[in-house]
């Protein structure tokens, strides 16, 4: 023992003459720090997809719907409540938002008798904390999902316009299944797909390499898998979560990958092929994707199908309407194939009310589903359209589709903004010619496919949009034509429409071209129903009205399709088949109300 | 035609004519979906007799200063035949210019008319066929010009 | 009140072998009635809500918290807080936060050696609904099934400045005659012995540790 | 660190060892039979330099019905750690002791044969309660023992809970027709 | 090696069994000592532990990856981020992804923070135990400071949750390096004062010293690590022996003793705490100011760690703290074992060292073991 020792320990006096440690008012001086991870904040941005959900290891989330809150396409109406019984503020849900809606505030303090109370939906309840500004937030630079998307190989322009091989070339198996570990598996896409696929389902296949499990998943809702996997609208890709933060999963993609990887040798084997038969037929009028859908689902439940179809092959607009670099004939047929194989009878060359009266279809058949589609061209209606270089976008494609030369030159404009118009402009590309799209109003507002717009850039056709054909001229060289089209101005519209264009008669252009490609849009052709079942089937413009289950007040008729519905895409077809088949086997076996 | 009273009788019969006219024309189509559709043009031109049946009345004003959007399309587009065999796109353009015509007829007797009531009612009138035609050049944007 | 429960006679003591059994009381607690005079009663709470005392046993992680509260830089003396290290002493226990099973019947044997006024402070997530062991084999997802509580405080871990503003609270409610956790325990005395009995495979303690 | 595999391949002439493997320059495990195991351990410590026994674990295979033990064992010269594995037969995991090794393995053998059920014949207080107290389930850390299922049935949860699939629920809401399952007649 | 004591006539009338915790105030956490006394020598000791047991290992093999990075810290409360650095580094040497620099170096700093603090704790603990509580309410508020620096980087006080498989969760706030040397600089002049109020306090050497001798030749055969194998005369110490994160570009010295008591242990720790703030200094001046701090990752809703096993150690307050996972290439791994240095101290030592020592020491001794009962049963 020594005397420093001692009398070392009584330094401690000198901290008597230091300012106190102590907080003066701890509980108000002390907010969190500006990261403080305190309680649960909701944006408006919120979709509730729910993927806080399935992170939270707690199990303190619940998606509940929200009073007043309406679902709509993107948005499940639901809403994250949390149990602040279970909830430790690992904001694991802060950093897996997809909408970055969900943060934490700094405040921490609830403190409360009853053990029942600690619930709440954030965002919507009235916290006192939900004014506060700070707390915990994502960094920008931290990421727990990926944002970017697998590009898919394809084709150069320069490769790509040189003929007619498809231009996506599809996933490789690593690709596929780095795409598909994007996916959250939300579920928020399956509402907007017109045919309710089971999306994140079939996503799951591939990311596991299951592709019979992802095929049958597919086909439990579209069986034109290989089809949509190439050329479908993709509406659910618009809803994504994904793409709020990045880009959405490539779900057509993704479709795709599974089809490409199962050879159609093996869809018997995998989907099944036993049909047991009821006894009941049933009428398919069109053999487009809306009513080889109607087939496939009404053969499969035991009905004898018979498809009539105008058209010498099956297919309908798939077949005759979009170009082979974007769905190779034999991919449509892989589809085609399949359904036929399970004894669906097809009836080529028989169109109805030409070939076979509509009546007799009605005698036969125990239902009818009509599918016809619209393939009348609309025609232009300006001075000079029967010039004969005015030709029509569908003609263009039907005959690009059956092998023959549609004769387009070395010059063409195309005019119109659809699909259509694209595919149009990209054949005449591949013909050789050098092409001009014109098109009444902006590129934004083209109802054609993103990425058919900027493939069709892409391969060097020219987008002249504003552009308002007014007439149409011989041209000096009498295998040429001129069309003089004035420039558009957009006008807001008062009742909330998109846009529209109008003249501007003092701007007017003159162009002569080898030919001019009218793609405008189409009409329907039902006039083979006879008028005396007029009253009984409803019919707005050119379009069919129907009811529940695409019945008709005309009980045993169902219709879908293009000429059904305003979507007028493949995908919409081909649920619209499946529904209609839903509605059928109701409607025989007594379960639907005439 | 000095009156308010006689320049609304004219507009009325020239409605009626009209809606006779779509009618005439349905008798007259092969197609059950088209004779719809022009009795649904007809039917539309009667509310149109009727408006004027109760400005008449004075249970309605027409205003000669609205701004009525024009779309020029029935400018742009060929005359038709409103044969047997029309087509809707057909139907819509022969609509869409007869409305164009009466927005002349009235546009005109505007301009040669001095007294300021009468002017105004003609303006009105115009405006009103403005109206009308805007409808049928919306319905042929949408409906027909899809892609374009 | 009805008293008919306590006349239900001498506690079993079941889980004590015979021997043990005479060396242990079979008494039944009697539940605390307030004094007959309001005013009497309302000072009386005055003065416990000023003289919180806490028991010194981190049952769980919450306790970690407590070092810096009962420390220079928060120092909840000021409130009339302090830490006792025998239940005998203390007013107030603080769960701190999950109780294990073992636990709960360390935690019984303690608040029961309370004297009263007593009052049960839980803290964190895990005595509400379970916490971040919901799904664990050994821990309580319902304290409340167990003991009485009077306050709850939320957080993971909740902050010294949450559990002073849990302290205000208790006294508030102190203050106010509200918080009768003590006696709720004894109204439903059955219905807490046989839930803990429930998880407590081995009970082999007295059943009201005197 | 080659040494160590070199090592193994030594003592491989006296113990049949089998999955060697590297998986860092300083961690390298192996397999050694039940019956060799602890003489192979016991060697490592006093002939080899591996006098750290840094844990003693057991992983549960129960697809393939065994346990695997792994004890890892650390040479503070050579700074490498060895693990070395045993299989046991899961219906009758047994082992030898090794608590006359290190005294802290007793503590680690306790825990498996509470935890996993093993026996460690030998070994102190193994059958004394370790964490658990009054345990009247399977061993916890059997994978065959579900601890949500059994915590939601012993100590309940909290009522007014509900979650809603958005997915599902979207479907209920905006198409509730467009299912397959009232009409499921044919194949 | 495991030496029984010998057997012990309770019924004799000489010896007194005591149970020192759960609920006691000279116990560490949650945890019990069943005592047996004679007068006031202790003469026989049982560790009972298992009162803070939650099954951790059960529940991570029931979560995904990224679930169990917020269940890891809760393992030991007091010094949660050693589990978080271990458990990333696991699953990072498993999945094959390597964490920037700029996260290794912000790891270091944070686990430094966590070692002083953690320290700063046990050393209020080892004055308080000693009659010192001037000592422990310095310290803990000290410790408190630290913890306001890890509330602005990390967000939360106790459990942090910041250093994620991949890498750490977010830059450094702005202005932090400076705070961050202001409350160095307090501690250190704070740990000054500890020094001539605790260390060269007549009363803590004489009762400290020769308390709880651990003679050279238990450190293996105990399975003894960290500054309790140190101040035993072993120079071992993970951050030199195997360096991780960025210790080896770190200077900073080995802290040892050869008297092995409870002095020695509490001495080495202190100078530790010295150069822990040396290494902070060292990380503040030299860290990278940008770049990224989190690796690619992969969607961690669904991430499926490949089939493999490791282990991996580094050096906590204690000792050697290490995970052990097998995975099996699911979205579960399938074993985790949570190796924590208290697991030895707590009981096989304990046990032992308390024999011979008397009933007033048995608080000290469990203090300068520095076990956390939390890690022990897990």
């Amino acid at each position: 023992m020594s005397l420093k020792d001692l009398i070392s320990p009584f330094y401690v006096w000198q901290r008597a003459f230091e300012k106190p440690y102590t907080q003066k008012r701890p509980i108000e001086d002390r907010p969190g720090a500006p990261r403080y991870r305190g309680f649960h904040m909701n944006s408006e941005e919120c979709i509730g997809c729910g993927t806080c959900e399935s992170i939270c290891q707690n199990h303190a989330i619940d998606m509940v719907p929200v009073e007043g809150l309406e679902q709509r396409a993107g948005d499940s109406g639901l809403r994250p409540r949390f149990d602040y019984g279970r909830c430790c503020w690992c904001a694991l849900c802060v950093d897996i938002c997809t909408t970055r809606s969900l943060h934490l505030s700094n405040h921490y303090a609830w403190v409360t008798e009853d053990p029942d109370a600690f619930h709440f939906t954030a965002g919507t309840d009235a916290m006192p904390w939900n004014q506060n500004s700070l707390g915990y937030r994502r960094d920008d630079d931290y990421h727990l999902l990926v944002h970017d998307r697998v590009e898919m190989q394809a084709l150069s322009a320069e490769e790509s316009v040189a003929g007619f091989d498809e231009v996506m070339r599809g996933y490789t198996e690593e690709e596929a299944v780095l795409e598909a570990d994007r996916c959250v598996e939300c579920g928020i896409c399956v509402a907007t797909c017109p045919a309710h696929m089971a999306i994140p389902d079939y996503i799951r296949t591939v990311r596991k390499g299951d592709y019979e499990a992802g095929l049958r998943l597919l086909y439990e809702t579209n069986p034109f898998s290989s089809t949509c996997g190439r050329i479908c609208t993709h509406r659910c890709e618009t809803v994504c979560v994904m793409g709020y933060q990045g880009d959405p999963i490539a779900i057509r993609w993704l479709k795709r990958a599974i089809v490409d990887r199962v050879p159609q040798e093996k869809y018997r084997e995998i989907l099944g092929d036993e049909v047991e038969e009821n006894g009941k037929t049933v009428g398919v009028i069109g053999a487009g994707p809306g009513g080889m859908s109607a087939a496939y689902y009404l053969r499969r439940q035991g009905y004898a199908v018979t498809v009539y179809e105008a058209q010498a092959r099956a297919g309908g607009m798939l077949r005759y309407g979009v170009p082979s670099y974007r769905l190779p004939d034999n991919q449509l047929d892989k589809d085609l194939e399949y359904i036929r194989s399970l004894g669906v009878e097809m009836r080529f060359n028989t169109q109805v009310g030409r070939d076979i009266p509509f009546t007799q279809l009605l005698d036969e058949h125990d239902a009818l589903f009509l599918a016809v589609g619209l393939n009348q061209p609309s025609a232009l209606r300006i001075a000079g359209e029967e010039h004969p270089r005015v030709l029509s976008g569908l003609r263009v494609l039907d005959d690009v589709a059956s092998g023959k030369d549609p004769g387009v030159g070395k010059r063409v404009a195309v005019i119109g903004g659809g699909n259509v118009a694209m595919d149009a402009a990209r054949v005449s590309r591949r013909l050789g010619a050098e092409v001009d799209v014109l098109y009444r109003r902006r590129i934004e507002d083209m109802p054609a496919d993103p990425e058919e717009i900027r493939e069709s850039q892409a391969e060097g056709c020219t987008l002249v949009p504003q552009a308002i054909p007014v007439e149409i001229r011989n041209a000096s060289d009498s295998n040429q034509v001129t069309i003089v089209w004035g420039e558009a101005e957009m006008v807001a519209d008062d009742k909330g429409g998109r846009p529209r264009p109008v003249l501007q008669e003092d701007r007017m252009h003159e162009e002569t071209y080898d030919c001019i490609i009218a793609a405008i849009g189409q009409g329907g052709q039902i006039d083979f129903i006879p008028a005396e079942f007029r009253d009984r089937i409803e019919f707005k413009w050119n379009k069919f009205v129907p009811g529940d289950y695409q019945q008709t007040g005309l009980e045993k008729l169902f219709v879908g399709g293009d000429i059904a519905n305003s979507r007028a895409d493949a995908i919409s077809a081909i649920e619209d088949g499946h529904h209609a088949a839903r509605g059928i086997h109701r409607f025989l076996s007594g379960a639907l109300d005439g | 035609m000095n009156t308010v009273e006689e320049i609304l009788d004219f507009a009325i019969d020239r409605e009626q004519q009209a809606a006779d006219f779509y009618s005439n024309l349905a008798e007259r189509v092969s197609s059950a979906w088209m004779k719809d559709m022009l009795l649904g043009f007809s039917k539309e031109e009667m509310r149109h007799k009727g408006k004027l049946k109760s400005v008449k009345l004075g249970d309605k004003l027409l205003n000669a200063d609205q701004h009525v959007q024009d779309l020029k399309i029935a400018d742009y587009t060929v005359d038709v035949e409103p044969a047997e065999d029309i087509s809707l796109q057909d139907a819509l353009i022969v609509a869409m210019k007869r409305e164009k015509a009466a927005y002349r007829l009235y546009s005109d007797m505007a301009a040669n008319i001095d007294d300021p009531e009468l002017k105004s009612l003609f303006l009105g009138l115009a405006q009103e066929e403005a109206k009308h035609k805007l409808y049928f050049e919306v319905q042929y944007d949408e409906q027909i010009m899809r892609d374009n | 009140m009805d008293m008919q429960k306590y006349a239900l006679g001498p506690l079993p003591n079941d889980g004590l072998s015979a021997e043990d059994r005479d060396l242990f009381s079979d008494a039944r607690p009697v539940p605390y009635e307030p004094y007959p005079v309001a005013v009497v009663e309302k000072f009386v709470n005055w003065v416990r809500a000023n003289s919180l005392w806490l028991l010194a046993f981190g049952t769980g992680c919450g306790a970690i918290e407590l070092n810096p509260l009962m420390t220079a830089r928060f120092d909840a003396y000021r409130m009339g807080v302090q830490m006792r290290p025998t239940p005998r002493q203390s007013s107030v226990f603080i769960i701190g936060g999950y109780a294990s099973v073992k636990t709960l019947k360390r935690i019984i044997r303690s608040y029961e050696q309370m004297q009263g006024p007593k009052f049960v402070v839980c803290l964190g997530i895990c005595p509400i609904n379970g916490g971040m062991y919901w799904d664990s084999y050994n821990t309580l997802n319902k304290f409340d099934e167990y003991l009485p509580v009077d306050l709850y405080i939320t957080g993971c871990m909740p902050r010294p400045e949450v559990l002073m503003a849990g302290v205000l609270e208790l006294k508030k409610k102190i203050k106010e005659g509200r918080a009768d956790g003590a006696n709720r325990y004894i109204e439903n005395f059955e219905w807490y012995k046989a839930n803990q009995k429930r998880v407590i495979k081995d009970w082999n303690m007295p059943d009201y540790n005197w | 660190m080659a040494n160590a595999i070199q090592l193994l391949a030594d003592f491989g002439r006296n113990f049949t060892l089998s999955d060697i493997r590297e998986q860092r320059v300083d961690l390298a495990f192996c397999k050694a039979p039940k019956e060799q195991a602890v003489r192979l351990i016991r060697e490592l410590r006093d002939d080899a330099g591996y006098t750290h026994l840094v844990f003693l674990t057991n992983t549960d295979y129960i697809e393939q019905g065994i346990f695997t033990l792994t004890y890892m064992l650390h040479n503070y010269d050579a700074r490498h750690t060895l693990g070395v594995h045993v299989d046991l037969d899961r219906n009758a995991a047994e082992m030898e002791s090794i608590h006359n090794l290190w005294a802290q393995a007793a503590t680690y053998q306790r825990e498996l044969r509470e935890m996993y059920g093993i026996r460690f014949p030998g070994s102190p207080r193994l059958d004394e309660d370790f964490c658990l107290e009054g345990w009247d389930q399977i061993p916890p850390m059997l994978k065959e023992f579900d601890t949500a299922a059994f915590s939601l049935e012993r100590f309940h949860s909290r009522e007014g809970r509900g979650s809603v699939d958005p997915s599902e629920h979207m479907k209920t809401l905006l198409y509730p027709t467009h299912s397959d399952e009232p009409s499921s007649g044919g194949s | 090696m495991f030496e029984p004591n010998p057997p012990i006539d309770l019924s004799s009338g000489k010896y007194l069994k005591l149970w020192q915790g759960p609920q006691h105030p000279g116990i560490t956490g949650n945890m019990s000592l069943e005592l047996i006394t004679r007068g006031d020598e202790v003469v026989d000791c049982k560790t009972h532990v298992g009162y803070l047991h939650r099954g951790f290992e059960k529940l991570m093999e029931r979560r995904t990856f990224i679930q169990n990075f917020p269940v890891v810290c809760r393992i030991a409360v007091p010094e949660p981020t050693f589990n978080e650095y271990l458990y990333a580094a696991v699953v990072e040497e498993l999945t094959g992804i390597e964490s920037p620099p700029r996260a290794e170096w912000i790891r270091t700093l944070n686990l430094e923070l966590m070692r002083l603090a953690s320290y700063l704790m046990w050393l209020g603990g080892i004055g308080a135990a000693f009659g010192q509580s001037t000592v422990y309410q310095w310290t803990v508020t000290h410790r408190d400071y630290i913890l306001d620096l890890f509330e602005e980087m990390t967000g939360a006080r106790i459990y942090h949750m910041y250093i994620v498989p991949g890498g750490v969760r977010g830059r450094l706030p702005e202005g932090f390096e400076d705070r961050c040397r202001d409350v160095l600089n307090r501690v250190e002049k704070l740990l000054h004062d500890v020094e001539k109020v605790l260390f060269n306090n007549v009363v803590f050497k004489t009762r400290t010293k020769g308390l709880g001798h651990i003679p050279k030749e238990m450190v293996d055969p105990y399975g003894i690590t960290g500054p309790n194998q140190r101040a035993a005369g072993f120079s071992r110490d993970l951050r030199k022996d195997a360096p991780y994160l960025v210790y080896d570009q770190l200077e900073f010295d080995l802290i040892t003793a050869t008297e092995s008591d409870t002095y020695a242990r509490s001495w080495v720790r202190y100078l530790e705490m010295h150069e822990g703030i040396r290494m902070l200094r060292q990380c503040l001046d030299r860290m990278p100011q940008d770049g990224p701090f989190q690796a690619k990752m992969p969607n961690v809703l669904h991430w499926e760690v490949p089939a493999g096993e490791t282990y991996i150690k580094a050096e906590c307050t204690r000792g050697e703290y290490g995970y052990y996972m097998v995975t099996d290439g699911s979205e579960y791994l399938r074993r985790v074992h949570v190796r924590g240095p208290s697991y030895t101290h707590a009981i096989a030592l304990m046990e032992k060292l308390a024999v011979g020592t008397n009933i007033a020491d048995i608080a000290g001794l469990m203090v300068s073991l520095h076990t956390y009962p939390p890690e022990i049963e897990r």
